[in-house]
């Protein structure tokens, strides 16, 4: 398979025409904000409600796009391919969702994406918009350390967006929106395998290369490298060292409550997908995890990427409650 | 050397010249530690920055910095487009109200950018940024001896390539930890070209 | 990118270990028939209503198992990858669902599906079970003609399981049933497009050879070459010669009400489907076609492939009423 | 030649032996025209057959066709699956009751199978399919002048080599139109080996 292959027209316009095509797709769901790369939810701004806004750079749809709609997000910003939006997009965004009860920031945590939108916040509450944000890092694949940017936002996102959105669809306060979103983000846990780089349009080439019996484990949503490259195994093997990784990480999922979600990145067919749900859900069996949600498909993807990402999400009633409160977009629904 | 409005454009006429012509080179590094946009992001950001300036009239170098500011901030997105448009930002309301910009003048703004950068990017000299260019950049012409053109480009070139054998603990390149060693940082490179454009136009203002 | 990599243990479990991920991502919705390659609606049978078989190889993901549910079908039969199930499993699924009114086979016009699924309705009205059948051949790729099998059955099935689905639901007879379906295979049309190939798990080489900078138009949906290798274009132009040979087929679609499906192939993103759907919908406005409902995804893979297809159906005010009518399964919702 | 229930075992041993050893030479003909899984369906289904028939009793060579015709229906699926199974199906009705077979009632038994297969599959000869292969040998068989084993299998041969220059009409290969000519029929070549297989068979009966 030759990597440059894409369906596109100039790459200048990837970014635009995907947007008109989303909202030919989904005129029901969606509404373009003229003039930038926001879609807005249709219904927006609605009133007394606290808005969320989320966003990044663009290649991982469905996100963000695809979560927008009622339970979810008022609005998604899209920045060029894998590159974050710039403050004044997110700045529109912003203003076009107020519906005076505050707006939510879900950010990934990556440098561009922090400092871009943290930009538009300082721009929002310039004119007196209270905003607050989450930072999401659930990437388990990079040590986490007060020296460095911290850990990546990857998958786990999904989960930030459907249950903050759930909350502030009650109605909930912005404090308690940042409170149920900072408690997603403290009982989620992910972990990724590419088997095959993606290329940026425009760039013209992939952004790692692989050998034919090569997989880079640990990897992110934006084709940069894994933290470790090894020889290919079964899908048994590769999934049982995610599922390590993110088992012996921070949060102890042993005997709880799991929501779980096993995201592909692009490429891998479902079929693939569904083999290694096969043995995560064996193996949490054996550690006594009770699987309360599964979610099976393409999430959070990186292009045209190979590999998939496993992620857990720890339980308690309020988020049980949320992640199944009614929802309707485009990428997501009950 | 002293810079007008007309050397302040001039400079980022160069600057857009060297970023598009290392565009490849640009991605290439950022595809090696990154995620492989740096010279998309550069070429695209600088391209809007030349032709907004240069259809433009100044009347000092400030409000030249003021639009690049604007554009750069707009137009790049990821982390180096609130970082380089931070930087101009801060240039302009040091400058603001000289001119011509002085010697002195540009070593406090460019000092005035460092601190900009180093306040929105939270990143420390060292840390394998474009910091590291402008750390010593700042210094260089600060301490203010001997300051040539030549001399300044020298200083921001020798920074790039002592990115090469540092552990990158903030950006992209962080996630690689011990596999970032052995690149040089993308963003400091098209921090050198920003540097070697200034000094290019410098010389041809003697 | 290398095509031989796959996230499998033992291809000859593939198919297998598949279904059972997929039931455990999927409980709410499928039970597996124990014994065979079926995945059963959880409530069959469903008493005196028309039940939906459907099936065929694998490597189709979400179909078959994906459309298995309330408003879809009540069985769906998992054969090996691109190959046709046997009549003993699809004869299995027949008993298991049939409610007494009767069992409706939904088949994809390729030989092997066609013989396999004969002979299983053999078996079964040799039970006394009332079976009707129709024939899916949407793929205007291929010409028709009476002396060879005809056009094959891609995308465009996806509407006949909605369709009849629903109507099935609704209580309607075998014969209702089997009308709309007609109805749905008269007015639906679709053409595909290949920019690489794929690899069947076990087979281990790609199904075709495809140079930097070609594409194979007019493609099948088991790695089967097209019927015509050229250069790739840009999206609008690989979009317009789709959608060219659907337009210029038998269905008049000029003036009319349709539905729209731009269906991926596998490893195409989300992104480059939705800049195809841009161009479509431009197009068909040109035409003065109304879309009254716009499907862009993954419906009917074929493996890794990266390509799609585009597919038009015909509305009228019954076809309308049905696609719109409740649907409850994993892969399609309202 | 004179086949008992051994002897059919003996063939169907033969056979699955041989498409064990061209599972990846038939895969390739069905990747050229097909969907590239011949070569597996090919040898899932005559290695079950062989599994099933080597670990039963038989009185007689119609009991052992009756159990491959089940095996192949059930597990060898896509288009080759059903028509195999009717093939065997059809050979053991016709054998029924007839112990040992004799040349004649092989000649019987194939024109049997071949007419089944026409009837399930809808295919004549010279549409580029397994038919093509089946007709001559039903024809060489029926007409019944010097039939010896070699000749059966030349028949064969010969047959399956001349698909190669037509265009297929029925199967999967009709989709490529004139592209379809050039290449072998996988279902052909798989019908050669096993009539190939049972040459083997019958020339050690003698
Ligand atoms: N926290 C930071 N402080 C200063 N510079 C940074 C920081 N993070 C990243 N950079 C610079 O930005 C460059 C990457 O820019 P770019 O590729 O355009 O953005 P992104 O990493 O979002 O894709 C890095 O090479 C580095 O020099
Ligand atoms: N209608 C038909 N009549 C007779 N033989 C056929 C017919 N269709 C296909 N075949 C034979 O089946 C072979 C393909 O078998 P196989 O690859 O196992 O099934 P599939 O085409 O479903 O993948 C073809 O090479 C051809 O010889
Ligand atoms: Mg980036
Ligand atoms: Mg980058
Ligand atoms: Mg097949
Ligand atoms: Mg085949």
């Amino acid at each position: 398979m030759v990597l440059m292959k894409k369906v596109i027209n100039d790459p200048e316009h990837t970014v635009t025409e995907m947007l008109q095509g989303f909202e030919a797709a989904h005129p029901d769901y969606v509404k373009s904000l003229d003039g930038t790369t926001v879609l807005l939810r249709k219904e927006a701004p609605v009133d007394g409600k606290v808005s969320l806004v989320s966003g990044g750079g663009s290649g991982h749809e469905p996100a963000h796009a695809g979560y927008v709609g009622e339970g979810m997000l008022d609005a998604a910003v899209a920045g060029e391919m894998f590159t974050s939006p710039t403050p004044d997009q997110v700045f529109e965004a912003i203003k076009a969702v107020d519906g005076g009860a505050g707006v939510f920031l879900v950010i990934k945590n990556y440098t561009g994406d922090v400092m871009n939108f943290e930009m538009a916040r300082e721009l929002a509450e310039a004119e007196g918009i209270s905003v607050e944000q989450v930072v999401v890092n659930d990437d388990v694949a990079v040590e986490d350390s007060s020296f460095t940017n911290g850990r990546r936002g990857i998958a786990g996102t999904v989960f930030v967006h459907k249950i903050a959105g759930a909350k502030a669809s009650e109605g909930a306060s912005l404090r308690e929106v940042k409170r149920v979103a900072e408690k997603v983000v403290a009982h989620t846990r992910s972990m990724g395998v590419a088997l095959t780089p993606c290329v940026v349009p425009g760039s013209g080439k992939p952004s790692f290369t692989l050998e034919e019996d090569e997989m880079e484990v640990g990897i992110g949503i934006h084709g940069e490298p894994g933290i470790e490259r090894k020889k290919i195994t079964s899908a048994d093997e590769i999934a049982e060292e995610l599922l390590q990784k993110v088992l012996q990480d921070s949060v102890d999922y042993k005997g709880a409550e799991v929501a779980v979600m096993i995201n592909g990145l692009g490429a891998t067919p479902a079929s693939e997908l569904y083999i290694v749900n096969r043995y995560i859900q064996q193996r949490l069996h054996d550690y006594d995890v009770t699987v309360t949600h599964t979610y099976v498909g393409e999430y959070m993807t990186s292009l045209e990427m190979a590999g998939f990402s496993v992620t857990l999400m720890k339980m308690d009633g309020e988020l049980k409650q949320l992640l199944d409160a009614k929802v309707e977009t485009p990428a997501f629904r009950d | 050397m002293e810079m007008k409005a007309e050397q302040a454009v001039a400079w980022v006429e160069k600057a857009n010249a060297l970023m598009q012509s290392h565009k490849e080179y640009l991605t290439e590094l950022d595809q090696a530690i990154g995620d492989g946009d740096h010279g998309l992001n550069m070429s695209r950001g600088f391209q809007e920055a030349e032709l907004k300036v240069s259809a433009t009239d100044y009347d000092t170098a400030a409000d030249v910095f003021k639009d690049v500011a604007t554009v750069l901030m707009s137009k790049i997105g990821g982390a180096s487009g609130p970082l380089y448009g931070t930087a101009f930002l801060k240039m302009s309301m040091t400058l603001k109200g000289k001119d011509p910009v002085t010697e002195a003048n540009l070593a406090e703004a460019v000092e005035a950018a460092l601190n900009g950068m180093k306040q929105r990017g939270k990143a420390e000299q060292g840390e394998k940024t474009m910091i590291d260019v402008w750390h010593p950049v700042a210094d260089f012409l600060r301490n203010g001896q001997n300051v040539q053109p030549g001399k300044l480009e020298e200083t921001a070139e020798e920074a790039m390539n002592q990115t090469k054998d540092i552990m990158a603990t903030k950006g992209r390149a962080a996630y690689l930890q011990e596999r970032s060693k052995g690149h040089i940082d993308p963003g400091s490179t098209s921090s050198f070209y920003l540097f070697q454009a200034l000094a290019d136009v410098w010389k041809k203002g003697e």
